[in-house]
């Protein structure tokens, strides 16, 4: 394992873990989303990194390139990042509703609000 | 190395004085429009010497006239952004820094009137 | 109908130049795309004089020359101010009076200020530009108004 | 808007370029990088700038909402409908080599049909979301 | 080898971005950071040779994702995060994150080589794809070869995925507003 | 090898920029610095195209360049109208008096 690749892993981690501890402490709802976001593109770096070879090209074909990087991870995480907008985008709606009906999205008033919740 | 090599890095390593040199600008200025000024540096003559740097290393391609349709479109709106930044700002009645402030020994920086 | 025709013009041009291939397929794609894009802009009722200034093509290149030294001359002065070890900063918002009738000659006026470092426009309201000026030379150049006569002066008369 | 003239002129400018680059990235995903999923953002953040530039209700007006769901519906249908051809030309779901003439003709004609379909969705999805977004806070009816 | 200067230092951006997005308390803030978060993201794709999903990232996630969080601050306000409770400070998520993240940096040991030609992703299906799609396809771009013929299915989803959400931001918020919510405005 | 030292030179003026975003101190620095920010975003991509020589890469750094003007565009109206969808009151091409 070269030095470069325990960065990459590394710092991965160290995204995902960031993007975990804001949905976990953050009582504001979009700042929740946007953990959500952070701890997604955490997910696609591990995917490319997965992807990637050292000295390959990108995966567009060329008569004299003999080693490319592997496609497949690419074409999971272009979906990937389409669909994560389009679910944070549900996400956000969520969120307008919420302080629509309550008049607030922080989580801790919603909880004194509600006691049920 | 031929001549258009050593252009080209001529070219780049322009670009890339001016634009930390902006960068500079941009911690060093006490206000936010003296700022904008600095960042005026790094929108306009960095990336024309970035992108002359690079349509040399390109050549005589497509690649180039893209770079240039680049340069271009960052001539329009670079300083489009910029005039509406500095005008929201003069809408949200950011107080510009002076120099009488700063004889005054006042530090006004980010203060709202 | 006369900025319609540029307008596809300059579409076709964009096309051609972006894409670089010549299969008869990507063609026939471009020019419906062309014609698309069209008609979405003439619903959209973007197309007139002021986006597309076709009447002030050479003027404009001689201008836009002009502009590139201004340019090139102001930066190296702020390359100046900012590696100073005491920067000659006085900074001041002044306003000066335009020559311009058009829109598209403000416009273009106010971008060409922006774009040398230095000045910024901060507002165009009627004819006059609010400038915020980094110091008394910058400051001097505006007041003088060099931008303001080199505008290509035919902005004017047409509209 | 009528403050704000520089940014209106270079964005009325701007947008019919902004459309066709989006269009130039469908058609030119086989060769180079993008595809329906980008060229449908793109194309639809053209019509974002003219909302910003002159408010919601004069996009819908030029993109109507029933329009938008229209066609994303479409895009969908055409994505299954190439499928559904395939299928009915004798071979498995989305297998395009019966499409055409001969299989790398038939996969060339299912792929650009399957990336228009993708684009056709992407582009009006997000601006439905984005005029949804956009309208929530404006008064009814205050159309110019 | 330089080349990995760039993969090291945007990393590090990465880094420096997240902790700044997790300790500032304007969320209007965090969101302009999360949108340089998306841009240095886009860049490490493109350092990574993955020039579509690059693409991608800069469309959809620094441009309409920036976007729709400035319009739903818009319609929320944007209000400082917590002001009105001040909750006691709890360590409970910095445990379960540190726990957690403790045992994905024991999980790196095992993982193969970065950038290694024969680690085990690259050995089954994507030879395959890059070697036969020239003759099955041909089409130039590798990934849009996998993306709409490979895995057209898989694409078929991902699209329907999207449909659904634009039906549910419909639902939730489309539409007028109820007479009562009219009212009291 | 010219090409990647101006990309870390790229990445240096990003640094500084980065730097100026997070000390603030008003919104407004912020947003310049992030605009600045993307605008070196789009030559960092250039350049990496220079480096994997490809043309086609280009494109992405043209539609950087245009989403950086979007977004721009709508932290600034976001700001002085607090809202995005507003401003209905003059169509393009009708003029009105300022």
């Amino acid at each position: 394992m070269s030095g470069l690749g325990i960065w990459n892993y590394l710092i991965i981690i160290f995204l995902m873990m960031t993007g975990l501890y804001m949905v976990i402490s953050s009582s504001n709802l979009v700042k929740k989303l946007i953990g959500l976001n952070v701890f997604q593109t955490s997910v696609f770096f591990m995917y490319i990194s997965f992807g990637y070879i050292t000295g390959g090209a990108g995966p567009l074909f060329n008569e004299n390139v003999e080693l490319y990087s592997n496609p497949l991870p690419h074409v999971l995480i272009l979906t990937a990042i389409v669909v994560g907008v389009a679910t944070t985008a549900v996400g956000l709606a969520l969120a307008i509703r919420i302080k629509e009906s309550f008049g607030t999205i922080e989580e801790d008033d919603l909880h004194k609000m509600d006691s049920s919740l | 190395m031929d001549i258009l090599q050593i252009l080209s890095a001529v070219l780049l390593g322009l670009g890339a004085i001016l634009g930390v040199v902006g960068a500079i600008g941009i911690l060093r200025f006490p206000d936010f429009y003296t700022r904008m000024h600095a960042s005026g540096i790094t929108d306009t003559l960095c990336t024309g010497f970035f992108i002359g740097g690079l349509m040399l290393q390109f050549g005589m391609t497509l690649a180039s006239v893209k770079l240039l349709l680049i340069f271009m479109f960052m001539l329009f709106t670079c300083p489009t952004a910029t005039h509406a930044l500095a005008k929201a700002a003069r809408h949200g009645k950011l107080k510009p820094w002076t120099r009488a402030d700063a004889d005054a020994g006042l530090s006004n920086e980010g203060r709202v009137s | 109908m006369k900025h319609m025709t540029g307008l596809l013009f300059f579409l076709a041009l964009l096309w051609w130049v972006l894409s670089g291939y010549t299969k008869p397929l990507l063609i026939s794609l471009g020019i419906v795309s062309v014609l698309f894009v069209a008609f979405v802009a003439h619903r959209m009722d973007v197309v007139d004089e002021e986006s597309h200034p076709l009447h002030l093509s050479l003027k404009l290149i001689r201008y836009w020359l002009y502009l590139l030294g201004q340019i090139v001359i102001s930066n190296v002065k702020m390359v100046l101010i900012i590696l100073s070890p005491r920067p000659d900063i006085n900074p001041r918002i002044i306003t000066v009076r335009t020559a311009q009738r058009s829109e598209l000659g403000k416009v273009v006026l106010g971008n060409s200020v922006t774009l040398t470092p230095g000045t910024v426009t901060l507002q165009v309201e009627g004819d006059m530009i609010e400038v915020h000026a980094l110091n008394d030379d910058s400051a001097k150049d505006v007041e003088q108004g060099t931008f303001d006569q080199r505008v290509p002066a035919s902005i004017e008369e047409k509209s | 808007m009528s403050d704000h003239m520089i940014l209106r002129v270079v964005g009325k400018f701007l947008i019919p370029y902004i459309m066709l680059f989006g269009l130039y990235v469908q058609f030119h995903g086989d060769f180079g990088p993008g595809g329906g999923f980008q060229a449908g953002v793109i194309f639809a953040s053209a019509f974002v700038i003219h909302t910003l530039l002159f408010g919601v209700r004069a996009t819908q007006k030029i993109a109507p909402e029933w329009v938008l769901r229209l066609v994303a519906s479409a895009g969908v249908l055409l994505y299954a409908g190439v499928g559904v051809a395939s299928l009915m030309l004798g071979a498995n779901f989305l297998d395009y080599d019966v499409l055409g003439a001969y299989p790398v003709a038939g996969q060339h004609l299912g792929i650009i049909l399957v990336e228009a379909g993708v684009g056709l969705t992407v582009a009006s999805v997000i601006m439905l979301m984005f005029f949804t977004f956009a309208a929530r806070g404006e008064p009814e009816g205050e159309s110019p | 080898m330089l080349e990995q200067l760039i993969d090291i230092f945007l990393l590090a951006f990465l880094a420096i971005i997240s902790i700044a997005i997790v300790r500032i308390r304007n969320v209007f803030t965090a969101v302009m950071l999360f949108g340089i978060y998306s841009l240095v993201s886009a860049s490490l794709f493109m350092i990574l040779d993955a020039a579509d999903v690059a693409f991608t990232e800069a469309a959809v996630g620094a441009g309409i994702s920036t976007i729709l969080m400035l319009a739903t601050l818009s319609l929320v306000g944007r209000d400082r995060e917590k002001p009105l409770v001040k909750k006691k400070i709890s360590f409970l998520p910095l445990v379960i994150v540190l726990v957690t993240g403790a045992t994905l940096v024991y999980g790196i040991v095992d993982l193969p080589p970065f950038g290694a030609a024969d680690n085990p992703v690259h050995t089954h299906v994507a030879p395959r794809y890059i070697f036969q799609s020239m003759s099955e396809i041909d089409v130039p771009n590798l990934v849009t070869a996998v993306l709409a013929s490979y895995r057209g299915f898989d694409t078929l989803g991902e699209v329907v995925v999207i449909f659904t959400a634009g039906i549910g931001v419909l639902l939730l918020i489309g539409g007028r507003r109820r007479k009562e919510e009219n009212a009291d405005e | 090898m010219i090409l990647t030292s101006a990309a870390l030179a790229i990445l240096v003026t990003m640094l500084l920029a980065i730097i100026r975003a997070l000390l603030g101190p008003t919104i407004y620095d912020r947003i310049l610095a992030v605009n600045m920010f993307g605008t070196k975003t789009v030559l960092l991509i250039a350049v990496i195209a220079g480096i994997a020589g490809r043309g086609d890469y280009l494109d992405i750094a043209l539609v950087y360049a245009m989403i950086n003007f979007i977004a721009i565009v709508a932290v600034m109206k976001y700001f002085e109208y607090g809202s995005l969808g507003s401003i209905g009151n003059d169509a393009p091409g009708k003029q009105e008096g300022e």
